[in-house]
């Protein structure tokens, strides 16, 4: 097995970018700020100096518009990589993505392919209040012909962009702006890249499933933790791809648990949740031994303070509240 | 001033060619008309009667390196972009032998052999599409000019906006077309614009814009020819509006009551096929044995086109979910 | 009770309209088309003849600026209708209806509601291919601080518009386009507003429950016709309101069927059907005798053929067979 | 040419205004960086230091009736408006003293008593909003100005010119102001706009444009005196281009890397109140002493605007869910 290394989830995704533009030259990094703010986040600080501004490409503010011209330069032998600068203002961009991006191939019979990466920060926890701290990923998730992945660890924002740049079709990549700063592991050589169909089991365990993606894996490992403490073993799972969803990795969880709870920091109404909740459903309802359960952010705009905002959003103790619920402990 | 390039070559053979080509889409439009009558074609068919010249008189200026995009009024566009005129029609009947597979049907018109980037629905969503494409070709060090055709109800969108500035900032190849036939559905340019004069907004973004007589293809191939050439020697993007009219409804739907029958007419009597027709004609360059012969080649042509579609195939249910991804058209 | 009288749906919009304008000075209809065009459905025809181009205000091309002219007009003291053309469309406004009217009352504390009214046609059915047959009413419904409708029958078109009128907060019509010229009954005399808080049974029975909306309703009542046939006696619920949706109409139905089948023209993954699904087997989940199932659009952008566009979108026959399947038939 | 409402009065009172609501919001952000790094303000805090000349020149030409939006960089328009200084600080705090409650924090403060509806985060966005603000006092038959604030960012987005649009094609009472201080977080003018003339872009539209100094508290004040006039006359939308500069980061999160130090120095030089203090103490229309009590009339509202703040109580988490629809602000 190959060593690791630690690293931030900035760093990953920088390095991840730094690695596609050394070894592809089709690919470009587009976006508001990525150039010399070095982005929103700072994913790019240093690229523009060693790419240059034709790669690391400063947009005017103008969603609409550089989705739309990414999308076309994708159709047209290039690989660009657009940052939207966080979630929040992908609205403006919503019909790029929908009716060119994931639709074109389509319609023109299979004539166009659009290999475009799109990355954007999403998420709540930091204060940012009501139009700064949207999950919209249940509506990108909810779109045939593109492809969502969310990473949580830094080895998958270090891995998925390579694989999402391989992908000949548009991929989503969300981002959680709350994860930036945190440490992990990344392998130390080799090949980094990620198979994105896949699921992955953060933790093993016996006693009830805990489905979730990007930053609500940490907490969900958190609430496991916490109920190890009264003898409740939960497997947690990182969905890490939204659209396509890994189904074969829950029902064999839940099949084996029995019990479910699915965590998403979107609105809990026609979200991720009631996806996977409806899967599980489906196709494992005989094997369940209890409702599956959501925990999701409660259907209010995110609050500026706090206290409200954590109360908004799911939390260890919320999860492990809900986990108990299908124990009926 | 004006180069080899620039300059209109009007012989026989071109006049030839022009009417041709303005004929070709006539025709056939007609034609579907009728189809559409017949139940053959369904949905949304706009059609561009009376527009002819714009298509035919800017296509003369691309080469085949160059990318075309346009919208759901686009049958005239692909025509003159040189798509097989079966593979059209068979595209508005729905049919496996369409153009995108009958996938898209008359607004979704696509052709990776003709760089031609669709059949755009949404009205404005192809401006940032041929900027991205201008910006691929740039970056790949190609010589290609991108033409962005659009009507100028386009104009009040954001989007139109985004996309003049990014081509113009990043002097990218495109030469934009705006079809200014005066209506968006049934609203008129004064309810729409403030500014009537939408080669203005062009010019603010410093993209320099050239108004031109839409019903005469001389002048919108000389305007074209102009631009094309400008865009080609990297001088950035350029803007075309051609003064233009639909002599029929906005779609099938459209029971048109909107407009002037007075106003129709007047633009009718300078539709752009009569008039070049007529020009052509007195000034000696075609000959009128030479449009009859023209007729029977085009109503031939539109014939074969009609029993190519006719004898397509539909897309076998099973396969319905084809083409979603790269990959899947092996499926099946 | 009164007499009834029929009328299409499109007259029913109308009236509903024109009553509306003549009650209420404040109320005024803005949108592409409203005007000398009558509307791309005809909705409006002839109203301005009668009302004058200041409240039928035809507007450019600019779904982003209308729709936030509405929220500003709406928040001063105006009651407009919007009308965006199709819903294919409002994805050029998202960003103003999820950041401006839907949030401005929780961002400002209170100060400020939104009395907008939102209109749209939605869906598919009438060969417009993939940029023209979108159903994004579960986007819609994913957000606090907006209600959503969608009348099905011609008495909740004519009913619905003074009902979202007299809210004080934005409410979304979705009315399907493909229903404009059916006929229906609504009362003769007396107050039409209905009441958006509430599902309807549209048929009563007792072997399972159909849960939908919108078009679907109709083609659900098809299918319970033909499952008559075969002794199969289902209950149809139309959901009437997507946001909030109406727990209890549903679950007191499942809890005396103990099956259920959601049936919804948005695509499967993550849309309303999911969402009503979780919901039933949260709360009735002892009382579920099957899993539910959801008969959805297949996931790829809407085919031109008619044969794949009717293939793509639910169908009484597909309707009938998931009944069948939660009573293993 | 100019009528009595038109002229600036700079009367020793006057004078004195202008430079305390100034002061003030120096002062107060001076205080907030300081609480931001405290801990006590969080999320983003976008300083408005250097720009004061615009909103106070702005606002001496509104009345009560007239109504303001403006941005994320808002606490110098709400504090220049009249809302009250310890209601703004709250809102910082997240309060339930605060302006909106604590709800909104430092990007969303709205007052409904003062007209001033937000407090928008999302560049371009409140354009639209004071397009149908103007529309429904147009057509309610009031005579207020909307006046609205934003970027020269927002210049690129679509919504600004789709707003741009229809104020224009509706002759709506709004008064735009672009608040241009050269940089859109780290992009500069220039790399985002093909034309460096953002009051161009009001003039195609057909809306007088007027570019005034935007460090020049008494320039602005008659630049928008004369715009506002004509705006209320109903002549229909005026638009200002306020050549201007923040002193500060963009935000707190931001490092500052990408603008030339010597720059900022240059334009802090020409500091908005640094320069009117100077030119009123020169020409006698104050004196250092008035200042001087100024500044300790200023401070003390800044530590009761702290204090209030401090003293503010937190909304009940029970309560969460409140004020999302109208009439649930009973509950609880
Ligand atoms: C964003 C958007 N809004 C509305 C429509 C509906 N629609 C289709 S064509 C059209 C009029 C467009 O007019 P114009 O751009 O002048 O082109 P023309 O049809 O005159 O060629 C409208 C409103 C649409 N397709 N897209
Ligand atoms: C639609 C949108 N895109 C991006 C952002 C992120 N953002 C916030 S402020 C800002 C810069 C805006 O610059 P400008 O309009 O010039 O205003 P300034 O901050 O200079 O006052 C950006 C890019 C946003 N808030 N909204
Ligand atoms: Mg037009
Ligand atoms: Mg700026």
């Amino acid at each position: 097995m190959s060593e690791m290394r630690r690293i931030t989830y900035r760093e990953a995704v920088r390095e991840a970018l730094r690695e596609a533009l050394s070894r592809d030259e089709r690919v470009f990094l587009m976006g508001e700020d990525v150039g010399a703010y070095g982005g929103a986040y700072a994913c790019s600080l240093g690229l523009l100096e060693e790419f240059g501004p034709e790669r690391i490409r400063n947009t005017p503010l103008a969603e609409s518009g550089f989705v739309g011209a990414g999308i076309g330069a994708a159709m047209n032998g290039m690989r660009p990589i657009v940052e939207i600068m966080t979630i929040n203002f992908s609205l403006l961009a919503l019909d790029q993505i929908v009716n060119n991006a994931a639709t074109i191939r389509h319609m023109s019979g299979g004539q166009f392919s659009v290999p475009l990466v799109i990355r954007m920060a999403t998420g709540a926890g930091r204060q940012l209040a009501a139009q700064h701290s949207h999950s919209f990923e249940c509506w990108f998730a909810h779109i045939p012909g593109i492809r969502v992945v969310a990473p949580a660890l830094v080895a998958d924002a270090r891995g998925m962009l390579p694989a999402a740049l391989a992908d000949p079709d548009p991929v989503v990549i969300m981002e959680h702006a709350t994860l930036y700063n945190v440490e992990g592991e990344v392998p130390a050589d080799g090949e980094l890249a990620v198979d994105l169909d896949r699921a992955a089991i953060r933790r093993e365990g016996t006693d009830a499933t805990i489905v979730t993606y990007s930053a609500n894996v940490m907490k969900a490992l958190a609430a496991a933790e916490a109920l190890a403490g009264e003898a409740i073993d939960c497997e947690v799972i990182d969905l890490r791809s939204l659209r396509p969803i890994d189904d074969a990795t829950i029902l064999a969880s839940v099949r084996k648990t029995h019990r479910a709870v699915v965590v998403d920091e979107g609105w809990r109404s026609v979200g991720i949740a009631a996806e996977i909740s409806a899967r599980i459903q489906e196709q494992a309802f005989f094997d369940l031994d209890a409702p599956v359960e959501r925990v999701c952010s409660v259907e209010v705009p995110i609050p500026y303070p706090s206290h409200l905002e954590q109360a908004a959003i799911p939390q260890p103790e919320t999860i492990a509240a809900a986990v108990r619920r299908t124990l009926r402990r | 001033m004006s180069t080899a390039q620039e300059r209109v070559h009007l012989s026989h053979e071109h006049a030839l060619r022009l009417l041709r080509e303005m004929l070709r889409i006539r025709r056939f439009e007609e034609k579907a008309a009728e189809l559409y009558s017949a139940g053959k074609i369904r949905g949304f068919l706009h059609l561009y009667i009376g527009e002819e010249a714009n298509a035919v008189g800017v296509m003369q200026a691309l080469t085949e390196e160059d990318a075309v995009v346009a919208t759901y009024r686009e049958h005239g566009h692909a025509l003159a972009r040189g798509l097989p005129m079966g593979e059209v029609m068979a595209e508005m009947f729905g049919k496996v032998n369409g153009s995108s597979r009958g996938r898209g049907g008359s607004m979704h018109i696509f052709s990776a052999p003709r760089r031609f980037y669709g059949g755009n629905a949404i009205v404005g969503g192809g401006l940032p599409l041929a900027v991205g494409l201008a910006l691929a070709d740039r970056m790949l060090g190609r010589s290609c000019v991108t033409a962005c055709f659009f009507g100028e109800g386009a104009a009040a969108e954001g989007e139109f906006h985004e996309a003049m500035n990014l081509a113009a900032l990043w002097r990218l190849p495109v030469l934009f077309v705006c079809e200014n036939n005066f209506y968006a559905m049934g609203t008129a340019l004064a309810e729409s614009e403030s500014n009537l004069d939408i080669a203005a907004h062009a010019g603010v973004y410093g993209v320099p814009a050239e108004v031109v007589d839409g019903m005469d293809v001389v002048a919108v191939e000389a305007a074209a020819r102009r631009a094309a050439h400008a865009v080609r020697q990297g001088e950035g993007p350029r803007f075309l509006e051609a003064r233009t009219y639909r002599f029929r409804a906005h779609s099938m739907f459209d029971p048109d009551l909107y407009r002037d029958k007075a106003e129709v007419e007047a633009w009718k009597e300078r539709g752009p096929i009569l008039k070049f027709h007529d020009w052509a004609l007195g000034s000696g360059l075609i000959h009128e044995s030479g449009v009859e012969a023209l007729e029977k080649e085009i109503a031939r042509e539109v014939e074969a086109a009609v029993a190519f579609a006719e004898g397509g195939a539909w897309e076998p249910v099973e396969d319905l979910t084809r083409y979603v991804s790269t990959g899947d058209e092996a499926a099946a």
